[in-house]
């Protein structure tokens, strides 16, 4: 089989380095965390971040070609024939890799201020570099093992970061459902893997692609349905969603980064990484695409049903996240990817920014015991509002580019129902949005916190920062179409696949998508105000919004039933399976039958026993009658009796 | 050369001589021993890790040793003939490692006995993987019961357990025995382990092949054989149950590997359906079982069953890769379980409860006891980038490489199953609200720490790079 | 010819003597004629050596063991009783398996091929003849010497056993009890409590 | 008629069945020993018979043996009989019954 480059071997050495520096502050800040102290979160963001200057200095060799090969690789060891381990930085795990060490950077330097104080100070940053390393290593990997490893590991991660205050009996509760979940998904993606090897031996994406084309339909599609599952769960789509609001338990910083702007979007790596098996397999891309729009509309839904500040935006995180499967599904990928991209900012801006409200509202997250911050909190209000701004898709601002171009993406590859629902997705998030920020920041202050505890420069630094890309990175890098700098850089990577999935021109053009999702948005935006911030609702808000916690429908307070649905038909039944097998079957059923094999040994035991009579007279009568046994035995042997 | 014999008699040696020295008379109980008792048991435990170590490190200097001196003539040759096989040499230094530890921190009544035990234990393992012969694997086999027999009546909660345990597996022991005389009766030979020979065939080998089949199974177990597990697992002292569900677990399923796979191939393919079925039951009962119980050192017992049907499901396979996989997995399951067990045997020591309703929120405390049987668990449940999921991975691969769909969603459902019971077991000890009336003692000592280190250590390390257990 | 048939009514009729005597010591004494009448037998079989043995060893020590048991059991108040006899209990299945067993022994015999005696070898009390002491003793020590050793074993055990016996019967059982409940509960102590 | 060796084997058996009988039939172990005695001689009588039919001594020195274990058993017999002579002096065996399973 001829060994298909993915990338120029040796050409970036540092990637390894790029790869264990954030382990190393992990492993440090594990091991020494006493003597540290508050020198963890500075050790951990130093390394962090030199990580992240290493990724920019791998612009050059991540985005080289040489003939087949794409970027670089590094080869790291090899467990047995076929099973090569590598490291490959391509566009697509360079843009990936500028996100973790980037907004990772920004997000573990934002903690130094936001864990000051607490009982664990060192191990949080020991699980936040932990983190980073973990999914570095499932972007970088240049095989499915390798991915899957990552894809565990930032599992676990994420896990510890859930339960970090594990005293909390719901947090540990939280933990828990993540991580099982996220099992489900390592088990889907295990099976993906079972599929490939019996099928290619080799388990390195460069083999497999280039096997991908000699490879029946049926057994593409089941690949990519394997693989699906583990995105599913990690991505936190319909039905395996339920573990990302939970994860909202962890402290703020860990929402931004793990469940907002990195780890949840593995699964948009995942199906963008394997963008060659998926561009040939429509049915493949149908199924994606339709459990990716599905999810941004029930997310959307869900979320303008939450008070929690953090629940909201998780449940905007899921239906962002949707949207990039339902993109990368369809085959716009590099809007997949944009969205990312832009997500990433704005929605670690959010977090960061909800952050700042709960962190000076002593651990309040209950939106209708908020109001009116923006006066207290000038800084945070602008924060949030650059940030909504840009995820509802206002025309200047990042998210504005890269959605357009991901529900655009729908027409152009011939999906027009899913452009129905992302479009109304659109508005719908600018609903919501719009509400959480009416409620906590307009009006009067509903709350009993006098005096609200200002931030240090530690926190408002890197939200600062923040808000620069989120405001403008999607102007600069997404606007011009075909010739964008975001499409020429991907060019290379995406341009064959995309090329491979048969489309027709769409019949309206992207200006005119834009402005019926803008006018969607501008309905969403007018409804929020006419519900939370117009001068009527202002005066009696505080009532308004009990009415409507009461007038809630069952359906969205219940969630739309999945935990249940899961409860009900898994968790319940193992349980019972477990209860009856361990507490009847075994000691009834098998060891009764145990217990039957001694009775009758026992039985026996008493019936020859009353052989047994201790008269010595007996015995011998005994003897006397086998004797003669034998005696009449070798008398007829002997041929003397006939 | 002249190692080999050496390695198996030294531990055996030192602990009769460990039993046999005079010892100080009645003063002084556990937990507050007089200082002379307590003294005693250091030395004990000093002469017992030194033991184990001299064995590993014979073990690793006489790696391709082989040692033979002729047994019997008639009816059949045999012969006291050691050596260790590539898998054997693995396993036989996962004993001498998991018994040095185990003995390290061994806290028990009469601690000098308890440490002997545990290097008769060492001792007669040893014997049986180091086996060349047969009828020698055999001799061992019922040998290595012993010790446990008497832990269990000694040290267990219930004499009733340690005669379970003793029927159970003696019976398993007495079909060996059939099987090996019959075998060399017809081959001629029993001295066949690790040698290339032509199988058995012929109208009593597959009564052979089921006189080692019921022995192998007893011994790992398997479903429906595996109800003397949970009782003796969660009776016997931690430091001894570790060794036992590390190393004495892996002796049938060595047996099938070495045994039953080399000499008898065509009846573990005739009965691989049979095999994979039971071993697949084995697989999500122990799961489903696991999920529910209370008592922490069952939730790991069951999950033995779990984890080890799916060795048998990769031996069964008949599949090189899944059998490579299994050699993986039998060192990692070795590794975590005596971790776990090693770890909940201090929880109970602190806590004097093992019942998951009344631990928790240990983890503040006990950090360093946290982040042991944290890894432990997470190795037991396959953590990718710990020597479980490699063990797993490889395994299923060739499963499934092999043709068999079915075992592979099982075993599936069963990693999830895993994942669920063992991150409860562990938030259940360490998570949580802290409990009141639980008494706080120290975090793990030094010595404590030092004796998982190596098997933690060991879990990391063969997880990040197999390559010398997937060559072998 | 006469002779065997004198000596086989004697035989008969003193091993009959002997079950079915209403006291032991008349046992003891058809039983001593048996044994007389035997050691005769053995001198018409050329046996002369196991003649004599026959009357030191069975008359002159087994029987004079009997006889002194009978006298110490009867030492006392009330002479050493004879005990029930229990034949009417039993006389259906041991009569049976006893006369069933006697027929096919006798018809098996008369239906055996007849072999006649040979004549000795020389006359009786000769040196070297067959069944001479010369002869016997060269046999004992040569080529059966192994068994013989055995003998000594089994004598030897048969020693030990006596001695046993009656040692146990002799010793003082109170305080001897008594010291070894002491010792099984210190030892039990130590066993649950432990030294470390 | 001339003597044969089945009048020898004819009397040793009559001679052993007396002695069976008085085993079975008596309770008094002293007389049970002594028909054991007979039965021992009567497998004596019939070793010399045979060592004089076939000319072999082989038969006389495993008379010799059977005399042995005969003296042996009867000491243990006897040191038995004393031992469990109770106080009512009188011997049954059919009271002595440890042997009862």
């Amino acid at each position: 089989m001829p060994h298909h480059l993915l990338g120029v071997p040796g050409s970036y050495p540092l990637v390894e380095a790029l790869w264990l520096l954030p382990l190393a502050g992990a492993i440090l800040c594990w091991a020494f965390g006493p003597q540290l102290r508050t020198l963890a979160g500075w050790l951990a963001s130093a390394l962090v971040g030199a990580s992240f200057v290493l990724a920019a200095l791998s612009w050059g060799a991540a985005t080289q070609t040489a003939g087949a090969a794409l970027g670089a690789s590094q080869a790291l060891g090899s467990w047995l024939p076929g099973f090569d381990f590598g490291l490959l930085l391509d566009p697509l795990s360079l843009i990936w890799t500028f996100i973790i060490t980037g907004v990772g950077f920004l997000i573990v330097f934002y903690s130094i201020g936001y864990m000051e104080g607490d009982r664990a100070y060192a191990r949080f940053f020991a699980y936040m570099s932990f983190f980073v390393f973990a999914m570095l290593t499932l972007v970088l990997s240049d095989n499915w093992v390798g991915l899957l490893v990552g894809w565990g590991l930032v599992g676990v991660a994420s896990y510890f970061l859930i339960g970090f205050w594990f005293q909390r009996p719901s947090a540990v509760a939280a933990a828990r459902k993540a991580f099982v979940i996220n099992v489900v998904g390592d088990a889907g993606m295990m099976f993906a893997i079972f599929l490939i090897v019996a099928n290619v031996h080799a388990i390195g994406f460069g083999d497999v692609f280039s096997a991908a084309g000699g490879l029946s339909s049926t057994l593409v599609f089941w690949i990519c349905a394997a693989l699906f599952i583990g995105a599913v769960a990690k991505s936190a789509q319909i039905p395996l969603h339920t573990w990302l609001p939970d994860a909202m338990e962890g402290p703020t910083p860990v929402s931004a980064l793990i469940h907002a702007a990195t780890m949840v979007t593995a699964g948009v790596y995942l199906v963008a990484r394997s963008a060659p098996l998926w561009s040939h397999n429509p049915q493949a891309q149908v199924l994606v695409g339709t459990v990716g729009a599905i999810t941004a509309l029930t997310g959307a839904i869900l979320g303008t049903a939450q008070w929690d500040i953090k629940r909201i935006l998780a449940y905007s995180t899921m239906s962002q996240i949707g949207y990039m499967i339902m993109a990368v599904g369809v085959g716009a990928y590099e809007g997949g990817v944009a969205l990312f991209f832009t997500h990433a900012f704005f929605k670690a801006q959010l977090f960061l920014g909800a952050g700042l409200v709960i962190h000076a509202l002593n651990n309040e997250q209950d939106v209708r015991r908020m109001g009116g911050l923006w006066k207290k909190m000038p800084f945070a209000f602008w924060v949030m509002l650059t940030a909504v701004l840009a995820i509802t898709g206002v025309p200047g601002f990042s998210g504005f580019f890269s959605k357009d171009e991901v529900i655009f993406g729908d027409l152009q590859f011939g999906h027009p129902v899913l452009f129905a629902i992302s479009a109304l997705t659109a508005g719908i998030t600018a609903y919501y949005m719009f509400r959480l920020l009416f409620i906590a920041f307009f009006g009067e202050y509903r709350g009993d916190v006098d005096h609200a505890h200002a931030p240090g420069w530690t926190m408002n630094v890197p939200v600062a920062i923040l808000v620069a890309p989120s405001v403008a990175i999607g102007a600069a890098l997404l606007s011009g179409g075909e010739n964008s700098p975001w499409a020429r850089f991907f060019a290379a990577q995406f341009g064959p696949d995309m090329a491979a999935i048969a489309h027709r021109p769409p019949a309206i053009s992207e200006g005119v998508t834009s402005g019926i999702v803008f006018a969607l948005v501008l309905i969403g935006f007018a409804i929020a105000w006419w519900r939370y911030a117009s001068p009527g609702a202002q005066r009696d808000a505080g009532e308004r919004l009990e009415g409507e916690t009461r007038g809630m429908p069952a359906v969205l307070v219940h969630l739309f039933y999945v935990d249940d649905a899961i409860q009900l038909l898994f968790v319940r039944p193992a349980q019972r399976l477990g209860a009856f097998f361990g507490s009847i079957f075994d000691p009834h059923v098998i060891d009764g039958a145990v217990r039957d094999v001694v009775f009758w040994a026992r039985w026996l035991g008493t019936l020859v026993r009353s052989f047994q009579t201790g008269l010595v007279r007996a015995y011998a009568l005994i003897l006397v009658f086998g004797a003669t046994c034998f005696i009449v035995y070798y008398a007829f042997a002997a041929g003397a009796l006939h | 050369m002249a190692l080999v014999p050496i390695t198996i008699l030294l531990p055996l040696v030192v602990g009769a001589l460990l039993y046999a020295l005079p010892r100080a008379p009645l003063d002084g109980v556990y937990p507050e021993p007089s200082r002379r008792a307590r003294g005693d048991g250091w030395l004990a435990r000093v002469i017992g890790v030194a033991t184990a170590v001299a064995t590993f490190a014979m073990l690793v200097a006489e790696r391709d040793a082989q040692w033979s001196v002729r047994w019997l003539s008639r009816p059949f040759t045999a012969a006291f003939h050691f050596g260790a096989t590539p898998v054997a040499f693995w396993i036989a230094l996962l004993l001498a490692l998991c018994t040095a530890c185990a003995i390290a921190t061994t806290r028990v009544a009469r601690t000098r006995d308890f440490v002997a035990l545990l290097l008769m234990l060492e001792g007669t393992m040893l014997g049986l993987f180091l086996a060349r012969d047969l009828l020698v694997f055999a001799l061992f086999w019922d040998l290595m019961l012993l010790p446990v027999f008497f832990g269990l009546l000694n040290w267990g909660e219930h004499p009733a357990t340690a005669w379970r345990y003793f029927i159970y597996n003696f019976a398993g022991g007495l079909t060996l025995l059939l099987a090996t005389a019959a075998f060399g009766v017809i081959y001629g030979s029993t001295d066949v382990i690790g040698r290339t020979g032509a199988p058995l065939v012929g109208a009593w080998a597959p009564w052979i092949f089921a006189g080692f089949a019921f022995a192998f199974l007893v011994k790992t177990p398997i479903w429906p054989l595996h109800t003397w597990m949970p009782p003796t697992y969660s009776g016997l002292p931690p430091p001894m149950v570790a060794v036992v569900s590390a190393v004495q677990s892996k002796a049938g399923l060595y047996g099938l590997l070495a045994i039953a796979l080399p000499l008898l191939p065509n009846y573990v393919h005739q009965y691989a359906l049979p095999l994979m079925v039971l071993a697949a039951v084995s697989l999500i009962y122990g799961a489903v079982v696991a999920l529910v119980q209370n008592d922490a050192k069952r939730v790991v017992a069951y999950s033995s069953l779990s984890h080890l049907g799916l060795i048998v499901i990769a031996i069964a396979s008949l599949n090189p890769l899944a059998i490579k996989g299994a050699i993986v997995y039998i060192v990692a399951h070795g590794l975590f379980s005596a971790a776990l067990f090693m770890v909940l045997g201090y929880v109970e020591e602190r806590e004097d409860t093992r019942s998951l309703l009344r631990l928790g929120g240990l983890g503040w405390k006990n950090p360093r006891l946290a982040g042991a049987l944290c890894i432990a668990a997470l190795a037991a449940l396959g953590l990718p980038g710990l020597a479980g999921f490699v063990g797993e991975l490889v395994i299923l691969i060739g499963v499934y490489q092999a043709g068999y769909t079915w075992p592979v969603v099982v075993a599936l459902i069963a990693i999830i199953l895993a994942s669920a019971y063992l991150i409860r077991l562990y938030q259940d000890v360490m998570n949580g609200p802290e409990v009141e009336d639980l008494p706080v003692r120290a975090d793990l000592s030094w010595v404590e720490g030092l004796a998982v280190a190596p098997l933690l250590f060991a879990l990391v390390a063969l997880g990040v790079d197999p390559a010398p257990l997937l060559r072998l | 010819m006469i002779e065997f048939w004198i000596l086989a009514v004697i035989l008969v009729a003193s091993a009959v003597w002997t079950i079915a005597a209403s006291k032991p010591v008349y046992s003891v004494v058809a039983l001593l004629l048996n044994f007389a009448a035997l050691a005769v037998l053995y001198v018409t079989l050329s046996a002369e050596f196991l003649a004599v043995i026959q009357i030191i060893v069975y008359s002159g020590a087994i029987l004079v063991l009997f006889v002194f048991v009978i006298a110490l059991l009867s030492s006392g108040v009330a002479p050493f009783a004879m005990g029930p006899n229990r034949l009417p209990k039993i006389w259906l299945p041991g009569g049976v398996v006893v006369l069933v067993s006697l027929g096919f022994l006798v018809y098996a015999a008369s239906q055996a091929v007849p072999a006649s005696v040979r004549p000795p070898n020389g006359p009786v009390g000769a040196a070297n003849v067959f069944g001479s002491v010369s002869d016997f003793g060269a046999a004992l020590f040569t080529v059966q010497l192994l068994p013989f050793e055995v003998t000594a074993l089994i004598l030897m055990v048969a020693v030990i056993g006596v001695i046993t016996l009656g040692g146990e019967a002799m010793r003082d059982a109170a305080p001897r009890g008594h010291e070894r409940k002491v010792e099984r509960a210190m030892r039990e102590a130590i066993l649950r409590e432990g030294t470390d | 008629m001339a003597v044969s060796i089945d009048h020898y084997v004819g009397l040793a058996a009559v001679m052993f069945f007396i002695g069976v009988i008085g085993v079975i039939v008596r309770c008094n172990p002293l007389v049970m020993l002594m028909s054991i005695e007979l039965m021992f001689n009567a497998a004596n009588l019939l070793f010399i018979a045979f060592a004089r039919v076939w000319l072999q001594n082989a038969g006389h020195i495993f008379a010799f043996l059977v005399i042995t274990v005969a003296a042996a058993e009867a000491a243990i017999g006897l040191a038995i009989i004393v031992t469990t002579f109770g106080p009512e002096r009188y011997v049954d065996v059919d009271d002595v019954r440890a042997l009862r399973g």
